[in-house]
């Protein structure tokens, strides 16, 4: 079994190749040498060579590890954008892998809910547990059919359940849905990862079933290793947390209460 | 050592003159895995204070154009795990420490700063009156004369260490302020801290910040970091530890040129996290190519 | 014209709460050939002093991040000139003017504004006690809350228009500046003009700029003109023209939510000359889609 | 005969090509609907689509005009260096034609002299004066046979004279070696753009041989029409001439002295 890899490097290297795989998500790649590690869940702060503003590095889940490294990034302001529109060869700063991984799990089952961009470290956390053959449910919730960037990849290594907001693919509605259905066999844990509403809601379903379920949180980060104390997220009993230290994945009753 | 870097803040001597700031660079260890954190002249850890701080509700820090606004509240761990902690690793990996002290009043700073005298391995001081993201202390003694006059008596008195006095933008008078400090006894002073600013999200229409405010830092401040210690330069004699979105040799030379006898690198080491080593390293290529030390450039700026 | 964008600022009425800045859009006249400048709220000239004045000796302008350095020195036409020469053809063309006047003693000021009170088709006088590149008068004024007061005062008794003071950030304690200028009979505050900074070619070791010091303006400061709009919405009741880095419909929204009635659009006119005439079509269609009007928006920041 | 065109446009429009014509220096074409307008010695301000820094556009001489607008970009500096790396398709936006070209000689023959990325007004006036058959001879500058973008240009439409610094191709030393022989017949009108510092010399050597020059200056510009007052330089007087409305071709004598 895989654990979190603390042993992070600092590699200026070049993009090998940026690919529109949905409509506002690239994935880019780049070459590492030495190979990038990391696990499931763990992340990296990268940087293009785009002069003075935006002045910090961004963070990414990693979606794949290795001599070739991977990340999703959706485009959603001027550093995403940046990313998203640069060019094989163009410079690239990678820091990394940052944080701690996904616990894999103990039980013979695994339930992996993404929403959004929240798929990037999920893609990875399923391809890691494909060639451990354990069995994995993937439930991905997106706005429509078009959302759904690394589907493919998914499809390859899980048995994937689809649902969108309009209905235009899989289920109509929300990813929750499916997820209650799945959580009838409690043999298995939950892993999740998108936006906070989504987030919470997955806790909150996971604790009334009583099933275990592990959390990748987001927040905004200017180290991304602990230096700058400007990731804190609240916990229940008003303390701070730290995403990129303490996280980013955290047992989800941790954050959104309910531990037993 | 004889390094042509070497540099002499009174009574404070350094390896090299280019340093990390406050802050930005936690306690230092954290980057033991990818650098020789001994080759950097000194780090000014995380500001320290007598108990350790939560610090402020989130979000604390939010990105504006070439810089970022923080208000991480002076979050720390506090006097005694720095200490028992943190400093026998620093002590072993050889890094040069400069501790940067945080109190309420002037007694809290004389209290902080005389345990930091029987601490091994602490090089300097920084005294931090300069914080805008704390309720009480910080900025408010950095904004006068007296009050920043009157903690630096009181540190003077309880320490033997180098006393480094980081000054606030926001000073009403900056260079009153760099006088007083330096009459009632600073060894240097340290200039300058980040900005109070403020940011909007026009959607929820709330600020970006949890408290509303923060510090701004970043490439933005650079051409009144420069000024302001250029600024300095002409009314006091101690030695001026300049800093403001210093992000590469260029940006150091520019303060060295403006009067600074030192630099510190902030929010850059957020980019690149290497950035203060290939500062050094440049910066001693540079030295050597024209057989001139740091000292040689500080405050020759050709005005006029 | 009942058009949602009308804005009143005290005397002021503006067919829309976006201005260009003073020295970012020349007399107007200029930019006739690419837009419609009747469409822009109000264009707020060129400093204008009594005599023509030749400005700073070159170079005058630099780059820094997110912002530019100037150092224009008032540079003008003068009085005389832009009254026969500007005025009939900004007249003709429907523009809204404000005329930025600056002088070097209260009494300078006084007689330059009554002189612009005989003058048709001026909208309102903005009083620059803010500039940091000249010598006399300028940032001198605006620094301090009794000379502030002072040229406030004798401009308030010399004309009848509209009187907007336009504040310095560098001011020692802005809300007394700000306060003290409403007491003095000011209509509306405009804020900020820029901030005093220095870059150093490290080549030739020169400043950058000819005079050696010029004004920041742009996105760099952005965060800090947002917070000192905010700062002086809490102790005035006149209206606040906020500055300071706006770019596009989003940032301007950030400065109506701190305090601000109105904006001006300045160095994002050399990046964009049209900016001013895009940023009121979308706020048109902004407001039009919320059935909001501008004024509805102003210091709805929701704090803590 | 062409004259100064004051119809400036504001066109938010896109890279056609960038094309690298010698290292450090490319050639961006952009498509221009309504035509770009201007002649030869007039600029257009242009800046991409980066974000917050740099915040001014840049400068650059007119090096054709008409459905596709084209400058010759050399890469000095962080706006440089964004231009030089877009592609086609990015977004750009192009104001002009601003300041005042090159009067077209009265007399029989033209003679041009170009130094570094100062060959950019003087290709385009070349090419229009091949169009009217006057003949030209380009004397063109440069530290080595690499540094001379656009010289097949040159050589389909005028009399090519080089020097290189180095001597790798054509005359070694400086452009002004040439220059004086040309002007030993006094019937032309001399056209100069580039360094400073060779201006000046190109206005005196005129000056001596009693023949009319005309050179572009550059100068930092934040506006390019005459607003901002930034872009001063100091005449023999003392006085300011405005290099974007006065400029930026100057009748040499009124900027080096010697005016008759
Ligand atoms: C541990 C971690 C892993 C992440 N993994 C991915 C990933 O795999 N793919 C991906 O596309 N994005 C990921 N993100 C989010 C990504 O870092 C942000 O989208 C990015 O920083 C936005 O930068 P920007 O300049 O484009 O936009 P900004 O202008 O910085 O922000 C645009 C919008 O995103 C919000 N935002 C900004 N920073 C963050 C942040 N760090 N987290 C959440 N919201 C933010 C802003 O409030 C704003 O609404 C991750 C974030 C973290 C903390
Ligand atoms: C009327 C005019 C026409 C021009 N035509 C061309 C052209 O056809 N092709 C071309 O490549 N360049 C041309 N230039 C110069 C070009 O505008 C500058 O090289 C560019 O602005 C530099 O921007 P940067 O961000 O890359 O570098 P910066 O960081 O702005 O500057 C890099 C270096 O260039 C100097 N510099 C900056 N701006 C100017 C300027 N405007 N003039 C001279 N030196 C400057 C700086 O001092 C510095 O040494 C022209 C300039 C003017 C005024
Ligand atoms: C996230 C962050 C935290 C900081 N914390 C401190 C601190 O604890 N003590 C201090 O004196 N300065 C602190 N500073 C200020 C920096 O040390 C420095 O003075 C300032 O950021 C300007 O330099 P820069 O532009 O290079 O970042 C902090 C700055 C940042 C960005
Ligand atoms: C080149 C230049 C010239 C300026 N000239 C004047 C002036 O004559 N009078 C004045 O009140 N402000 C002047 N200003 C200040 C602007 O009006 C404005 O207050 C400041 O630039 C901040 O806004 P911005 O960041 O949007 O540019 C000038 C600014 C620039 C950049
Ligand atoms: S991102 Fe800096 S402490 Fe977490
Ligand atoms: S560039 Fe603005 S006046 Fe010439």
């Amino acid at each position: 079994m895989t654990t979190t890899d603390n042993s992070k490097k600092y590699l200026k290297t070049r993009i090998q190749r940026v690919e529109t795989v949905a409509p506002g998500y690239s994935l880019l790649s780049f070459e590492c040498t030495p190979p990038l590690t990391g696990i499931p869940g763990q992340f990296v702060m990268i940087r293009g060579a785009w002069g003075a503003s935006p002045v910090l590095p961004r963070a990414f889940s990693i979606v794949q590890a290795g001599n070739i490294g991977q990340v999703l990034v959706r485009d959603v302001g001027p550093g995403t954008s940046l990313l998203c529109n640069m060019h094989s060869g163009d410079e690239l700063a990678v820091l990394g892998p940052l944080g701690n991984g996904f616990v894999e799990p103990k039980s013979t089952k695994a339930v992996l809910v993404a929403g959004g961009v929240g798929v990037a470290p999920l893609v990875f956390l399923a391809e890691k547990l494909a060639e451990r053959d354990v069995p994995v449910t993937f439930l991905y919730g997106a706005r429509t059919e078009n959302d759904l960037p690394l589907k493919e990849r998914i499809e390859n290594c899980a048995n994937l359940i689809i649902t969108t907001e309009d209905g235009s693919i899989g289920t109509k509605g929300r990813v929750t849905i499916p997820l209650k259905e799945t959580l009838q066999d409690q043999n298995c844990v939950v892993y999740s990862c998108g936006p906070n509403l989504m987030l919470e809601a997955v806790g909150k379903i996971c604790a009334a079933a009583g099933v275990e379920c592990q959390v990748a949180l987001e927040s905004p980060m200017a180290c991304g290793m602990g230096t700058c104390k400007g990731c804190a997220v609240v916990r229940p009993d008003g303390s701070f947390t730290y995403v990129c230290t303490d996280g980013p994945v955290f047992v989800a009753a941790t954050i959104y209460g309910g531990e037993k | 050592m004889s390094d042509i870097l070497k540099t002499t803040l009174g009574p404070l001597v350094l390896k090299n003159p280019v340093m990390v700031a406050s802050g930005t660079f936690g306690y230092g260890l954290e980057y033991s895995d990818i650098m020789d954190i001994s080759a950097i002249g000194g780090i000014s850890v995380k500001g320290i204070s007598l108990s350790p701080r939560p610090g402020n509700p989130p979000p604390r820090m939010c990105e504006t154009p070439s810089g970022m606004l923080n208000s991480i509240g002076l979050a720390n761990v506090g006097f005694d795990v720095f200490v028992t902690e943190m400093m026998p690793k620093l002590r072993a990996a050889g890094a040069t420490v400069i501790a940067n002290a945080y109190g309420t009043s002037a007694s809290d700073f004389a209290e902080l700063c005389r345990k930091f005298d029987d601490v091994e391995g602490i090089a300097a001081i920084e005294v931090n009156i300069s914080c805008p993201n704390v309720k009480s202390g910080g900025i408010h003694f950095g904004v006068s004369g007296k009050p920043a006059a009157e903690v630096t008596a009181a540190v003077r008195q309880a320490t033997r260490l180098p006393v480094m006095v980081k000054l606030s933008p926001e000073a009403r008078d900056l260079k009153e302020v760099a006088r007083a400090v330096e009459e009632a006894g600073a060894d240097s002073v340290s200039l300058i801290n980040t900005f109070r600013g403020m940011s909007i999200d026009v959607n929820t229409r709330r600020p970006r910040l949890g408290v509303g405010f923060g510090g701004l830092s970043g490439p933005a401040i650079r051409p009144l970091a420069v000024r302001m210690v250029y600024d300095v330069a002409q009314v006091v004699r101690i030695p001026i530890v300049g800093m403001g979105g210093i992000t590469c040799l260029r940006d150091a030379l520019e303060f060295f040129l403006a009067g600074a006898s030192a630099v510190q690198v902030g929010t850059a080491n957020f980019s690149n996290p290497t950035v203060a080593v290939e500062i050094i390293n440049d910066l001693r290529e540079y030295c050597t190519n024209r057989n001139i030390r740091p000292a040689d450039l500080v405050g020759k700026v050709e005005m006029g």
